[in-house]
């Protein structure tokens, strides 16, 4: 119906049987996914304040090495796994980035020793993890109503039409994993100090997002 | 008010699991509601079993296969698609040449389990995948050695 | 091009003051002069800057240089006519920047305005709804394409009226002193832009002006079709009226009520969406 | 950083915006590349800029954290 959502695909990358494809749309985000990479990878975590209510206290928090290198490692897995997202041009491929980035958004915040942020990232692993049903569940529909997972041959048009119910699959299984509205959790990791790492776990979830929103409209 | 109750379950991280569970029971009451859906017959698997495909995922022996009539997306980017060896790393294409007790998919990494299953048709896919029991894998170590 | 972006920069920070007398009138106080969010700039721009000692220095700088280069980039998208996807899609990550100044000072009331830019993350999924009803009917998302198409068959804000209001709800969103700017409420001192103080405020304005400009006239490009020059100034004048008139006559709302709201306004949409894709294209 | 360093940033930055603006204008290079460069060089032009107007000569300090 539409062609060519996210402008004309300016390269091609082929991966066997899977393409890999920067359109104006996909360039932008992947971009922002790199910078963002980038960041985590050359900044070291701020000493977040806390103040002791009552009193006039008030301290920092300090991240230990051990932990920083940690969660660092799971920002710059998230981030490649963001980027992988955003340029793949495969639908099953999408939905197992899409798994890896719930994955590491817990392993973001994981390390933090704070009970109520741990709370809240073990409810954000339970939705996580069920959000794969829906996202595999919509590919698997994908596949079997059109015999395609390949974007650019969905592009083409010629394919039978996606049925609604695996687009909706497809978004719901993203939603869950950290939009609105089950961005409860995600709100409450935030607190978490260690702000290079933790901007990864929102900046992942929005880029998905804005992904699935192009995947929809294809085909 | 009615807007105010429903941000109260909202904000609450611990309905969280419940409120997701209930949009998917929604959707899926929604697609069995639409459940005829067409299939598209030119697929990996058919719905009816040939036997004597080399396909047959009830086979169980039998000499292995060396080419197979997979349906590929790009055939002519995967020449080698059914292969065992088709998506061996550099490193473990090296081995599978030297000597032929080394450098299969199964013993060389741990995504080589997941290559077999997926009849070795899809490249990047089996790496996301071995990434991803990867990272859980590390998560979970850092976790337990952390208490 | 650089005289553009310029111009269009100073222009969206008249627009913001614009909307700051409106609003100070209607609440019957003198106000600030229109220039002020200008001057606010100059201001802030000529003060003695440093980085808190507790803040991650690459990552306090950085987002004020992304701030700005998103939106740079937003605004020759709209010049180039390209993709309205991809605005979009920038609008939304603008929250990635409000998240990096909240957090990046460690400062708790940085914190507290990053983590209430998490909670209003709903705001802007009403947008692509409406870009789906858009894209229904013009069959394309490029710029160019949707003003064409307005050319032949009239604006969409009378074909599409309630992806117009959708549209205009999420920028009001955006907007400060909005019944959504949640981010930037009285009790968070100044929210997320507690900690970013001299030049880097006024990287921040300059950001603000920027994105004033291109959310306004990619609202005027989407659902009115283009304009000259002129009427597209008087058009975001007009638009920035009825903006300031919305946001001095509610008051804020609560965080979690807000997209509790949004949500509403997003299934709304969903059902009109469902309705267009039946009747104007079975 | 040193004020001569971010008044060379700035003139760097400048020049990259105006010969990019210029050279679109003559048809030399397509509004993408023109476009790529500013958004590159426009926000390190104006914080530089900025910068350069009044840099501070002091360390960090602690931040805000109420009355």
């Amino acid at each position: 119906m539409i062609n060519l959502i996210g402008g004309v695909p300016l390269y091609v990358l082929e991966f066997g049987d899977e393409l890999v494809y920067f359109t104006p749309y996909t360039i932008t985000l992947f971009l922002l996914a790199l910078t963002f990479t980038v960041l985590v990878l050359i900044s070291r975590p701020e000493k977040q304040v806390d103040i002791a209510f009552g009193g006039d206290a008030y301290r920092t928090k300090e991240i230990s090495v051990s932990e920083m290198r940690f969660r660092r490692f799971m920002a710059i897995a998230c981030g490649l796994a963001t980027m992988g997202a955003m340029v793949t041009g495969d639908i099953f491929n999408f939905t197992l980035f899409t798994a890896m980035v719930g994955i590491t958004n817990v392993g973001i915040v994981a390390a933090v020793k704070s009970l109520h942020v741990q709370d809240a990232a073990y409810q954000y692993g339970l939705v996580a993890l069920a959000a794969t049903v829906p996202l595999f569940a919509g590919a698997a529909i994908y596949a079997a109503v059109t015999g395609s997972l390949s974007m650019i041959e969905l592009m083409k048009g010629t394919l039978p039409a996606v049925p609604l119910i695996a687009k909706g699959m497809l978004m719901l299984g993203v939603i869950g994993e950290g939009m609105a509205p089950f961005y409860a959790a995600k709100a409450e990791m935030f607190r978490a100090p260690g702000a290079p790492y933790v901007i990864m776990c929102s900046l992942s979830s929005l880029l998905l997002f804005l992904r699935v929103v192009e995947i929809v409209m294809l085909g | 008010m009615i807007i105010r109750r429903i941000s109260h379950i909202l904000c609450n991280y611990d309905n969280l699991t419940r409120l997701f569970a209930g949009a998917c029971l929604l959707l899926f009451i929604a697609g069995i509601l639409l459940l005829p859906l067409p299939y598209s017959e030119k697929q990996l698997y058919p719905k009816t079993f040939d036997r004597n495909s080399s396909l047959d995922p009830y086979d169980r022996g039998g000499p292995p296969f060396t080419q197979v009539t997979i349906v590929s997306q790009y055939p002519e980017n995967s020449p080698t698609a059914g292969l065992v060896t088709s998506y061996l790393t550099p490193f473990s294409l090296f081995l599978s040449q030297v000597t032929l007790h080394l450098g299969t998919t199964i013993v060389s990494h741990p995504g080589g389990i997941i290559d077999e299953i997926l009849y070795n048709t899809r490249g990047l896919d089996t790496v996301v995948e071995a990434t991803i029991l990867f990272i859980a894998f590390a998560i979970a170590s850092y976790i337990y050695r952390k208490g | 091009m650089i005289a553009e972006l310029i111009l269009a920069t100073f222009f969206g920070l008249l627009l913001l003051g614009i909307h700051r007398k409106i609003i100070a009138r209607i609440q019957r106080r003198p106000g600030p002069p229109i220039w002020q969010e200008i001057l606010h700039m100059l201001k802030f721009s000529f003060k003695t800057t440093w980085i808190p000692k507790t803040a991650t220095p690459v990552l306090f700088v950085g987002v004020v240089l992304i701030a700005i280069g998103i939106w740079t980039a937003a605004f020759y998208i709209l010049v180039s006519g390209g993709s309205i996807l991809v605005i979009l899609g920038i609008y939304m990550l603008h929250k990635i920047v409000e998240h990096g100044f909240g957090l990046s000072s460690g400062s708790p009331y940085g914190k507290y305005g990053g983590v209430r830019s998490v909670i209003s993350a709903a705001s802007e999924i009403p947008l692509f709804v409406s870009v789906a009803v858009i894209a229904v009917y013009t069959h394309s998302l490029d710029l160019s394409a949707i003003m064409q198409y307005q050319q032949v068959h009239g604006p969409l804000l009378i074909i599409a009226f309630p992806a117009a209001c959708a549209m205009f709800l999420v920028i009001l969103s955006k907007m400060p002193f909005g019944p959504f700017s949640i981010v930037e409420a009285k009790e968070l001192v100044s929210g997320y832009k507690t900690e970013h103080f001299g030049i880097w405020r006024a990287g921040l304005e300059i950001c603000n002006g920027l994105k004033t400009f291109v959310l306004l006239a990619v609202f005027l490009a989407v659902f009115i079709g283009p304009l000259s020059l002129p009427w597209l100034l008087v058009g975001m004048i007009l638009l920035i009226v009825i903006l300031a008139f919305a946001c001095a006559l509610t008051p804020m709302m609560s965080p979690f009520d807000s997209v509790t709201i949004q949500m509403l306004v997003t299934a709304l949409m969903l059902v009109y969406a469902a309705i267009v894709l039946l009747v104007v294209h079975p | 950083m040193k004020r001569t360093t971010v008044v060379r940033i700035f003139w760097a930055g400048a020049a990259v915006c105006v010969v990019a603006s210029v050279l679109f204008f003559m048809g030399i290079i397509p509004l993408p590349v023109c476009a790529a460069l500013l958004i590159v060089a426009f926000p390190v032009t104006v914080l530089s800029l900025f910068f350069c107007w009044m840099a501070g000569e002091f360390g960090g300090d602690i931040p805000f954290i109420g009355y």
